[in-house]
């Protein structure tokens, strides 16, 4: 090029500049390509095998696919390349309510959550705690229209960290502790249950 | 104006700003008092002030012959001068008036200075190894990923919570509304008639039913069927009604006639 | 991250998940996002010294701006890789005199700027810096109007290979004469535009 450098461009030289232009270059390069980079002809192909030996079992290397070269990140590593952020989101108290039902009240039909919680149970309720991976259909009821029956599921007690279901707190001991002021004493357990 | 004008070799600037109207390539007063200045050749700090205000009052007065559109800025730097440059010519008065003329003087040489400086400070900026230039980044970054998934969270007691309200909701749902009580219009005329028997003479409509049916929650419900049943026993003439005046407490008293109904 | 892998990441590993990540970023990054992508929690800061020294005098080589790092070539090489070049977009006079200035003077107002270059800085001169990405409005100045303040960014340190605001070239005539704080309190230019 424009360079008034010394007669021969030294072989560290054009290894630098083969690996710059690796790793600048958009697309990948073919040999005759990379050629035309350099200030004086030199053979392209050993100082491409040269940095190929450099970079072997780094964090990038040098490939060859089909004649022509690039720099890429080492595909054992792809995995690091794409972070994992959980966003948290916390459930709406109809959602909640409905999960404490199906928990207590398992395997339950949406029938029967709709007439426990004195409203509508709507679809999208549902389906987001399917979503949160703590509920799951079960079967269905043997009553006219077969309804699917819903149950929680092994990650809704690892979630809580619960050994079994039987480890959920019983009404009578929640009174005690302020979580059912609403309740009155008593009849805790009204109507269906079949 | 001599062959070593500034007007010969304009300094490259087009300010975006169309309010500017630029004068042979000059961005502005300072800019044309910089490029004179620098023809004096010597060093900032030793410029000579007058000179440059004479070469800049000339320069305006060649560019306003030529019919150039200044821009009032010029003109109002050139008035400046002009004031600058008879403080420095004449005697001053006094002393403070003197050192006042020496220090507007030495605050120009500054600005220019400054701005000569900063002008230093472009050239080395752009003789930097410049991103994209002299220094590339990569051609093709493969990119990194941000996966972000849905994370609930909530706790037992969340869960508790919830579950007890659902069924304190439920329970709620079966309360019955209570009737409310009322005194009907028969239990008050009956009512009325007792009364009206047993003391003949006028009393107001309020006194007239039985305590019984003047408690709190019946009051207004009594006072309603009491006044119904008055009418109604007028309308039999077993009672007649006096009342003085609009609004002014109603009377009642026996007729003594009864009619069997 | 999910990996069942071994319970401690070998500084090896995690030196080339390192290298991999700046070479995969298209954006330069700071340690607490590199260190956001490695599966556990390990001092970021020798890692990329490391990696520094280890790419010293090749082709390429880890650079620092304003705490965030990016591989650029080596700048002795951009003569060789012209064909490469993204042709620069070419500001002109008064931006680039509104841009040192703000480099240099930062946090710095509009007037601020105005007063020293003497003429009106136009909207779309400060436009066209914010463009390029190299220039921000950061808070505003605690004085009457409260005008917004001008600062450079990151971006603006590694277009100019500038490690910090420290590294920016020395101007003789600044050092001397405290030029600029004499005149900060000289206001010669009352002229407020817009």
């Amino acid at each position: 090029m424009t360079d008034a450098e010394g007669p021969s461009l030294s072989t560290d030289t054009a290894q630098r500049i083969v690996e710059a232009l690796l790793f600048a270059t958009p697309v990948p390069l073919t040999e005759a390509e990379i050629l035309a980079y350099l200030p004086e002809p030199l053979p392209v192909l050993p100082l491409l095998r040269a940095l190929q030996t450099d970079y072997a079992g780094r964090g990038v290397q040098i490939e060859e696919h089909g004649g022509r070269w690039a720099v890429r990140t080492a595909p054992d590593l792809g995995r690091y390349l794409q972070r994992l952020q959980i966003k948290p989101k916390t459930l709406s108290q109809a959602a909640l309510e409905t999960l404490a039902i199906i928990a207590y009240r398992q395997p339950v039909t949406r029938a029967e959550i709709e007439q426990i919680r004195g409203v509508t149970v709507s679809r999208g309720t549902l389906d987001l705690l399917v979503d949160t991976g703590w509920v799951r259909p079960r079967g269905r009821k043997a009553v006219p229209g077969r309804p699917v029956t819903w149950v929680t599921t092994p990650a809704f007690l690892d979630h809580f960290d619960l050994q079994s279901l039987d480890d959920l707190p019983r009404l009578e001991e929640l009174t005690g502790a302020g979580l059912f002021d609403a309740l009155a004493a008593g009849s805790d357990e009204p109507d269906e249950k079949d | 104006m001599s062959d070593s004008s500034p007007l010969s070799e304009p300094l490259a600037e087009s300010d975006e700003d169309a309010l500017i109207v630029a004068v042979e390539g000059f961005s502005g007063p300072l800019d044309l008092l910089l490029a004179l200045a620098r023809k004096q050749k010597v060093d900032l700090t030793k410029v000579s002030i007058l000179t440059l205000v004479e070469q800049y009052l000339a320069f305006l007065d060649a560019a306003l012959a030529r019919r150039l559109d200044l821009a009032a800025d010029y003109l109002v730097t050139a008035a400046w001068l002009a004031y600058l440059k008879s403080r420095l010519l004449l005697p001053a008065p006094s002393e403070p008036e003197a050192e006042e003329a020496l220090a507007l003087a030495e605050a120009l040489t500054q600005r220019l200075q400054r701005l000569e400086a900063i002008r230093g400070g472009v050239v080395q900026l752009q003789a930097r190894p410049r991103l994209g230039v002299e220094r590339l980044a990569r051609g093709a970054p493969e990119g990194l990923a941000v996966n972000t998934v849905d994370g609930f969270t909530t706790t037992l007691p969340e869960l508790l919570r919830a579950y007890g309200a659902s069924l304190a909701r439920a329970k709620s749902t079966k309360l019955r509304m209570a009737r409310p009580e009322v005194v009907p219009i028969d239990v008050a005329r009956d009512g009325l008639r007792e009364r009206l028997q047993a003391q003949r003479d006028w009393l107001a409509l309020e006194d007239a039913l039985p305590a019984r049916l003047r408690s709190a929650n019946l009051a207004r419900s009594a006072k309603a069927s009491g006044f119904a049943a008055a009418l109604e026993l007028a309308r039999m003439d077993e009672a007649e009604l006096r009342q003085e005046a609009a609004f002014t407490p109603l009377y009642v008293r026996s007729t003594g006639r009864r009619r069997e109904t």
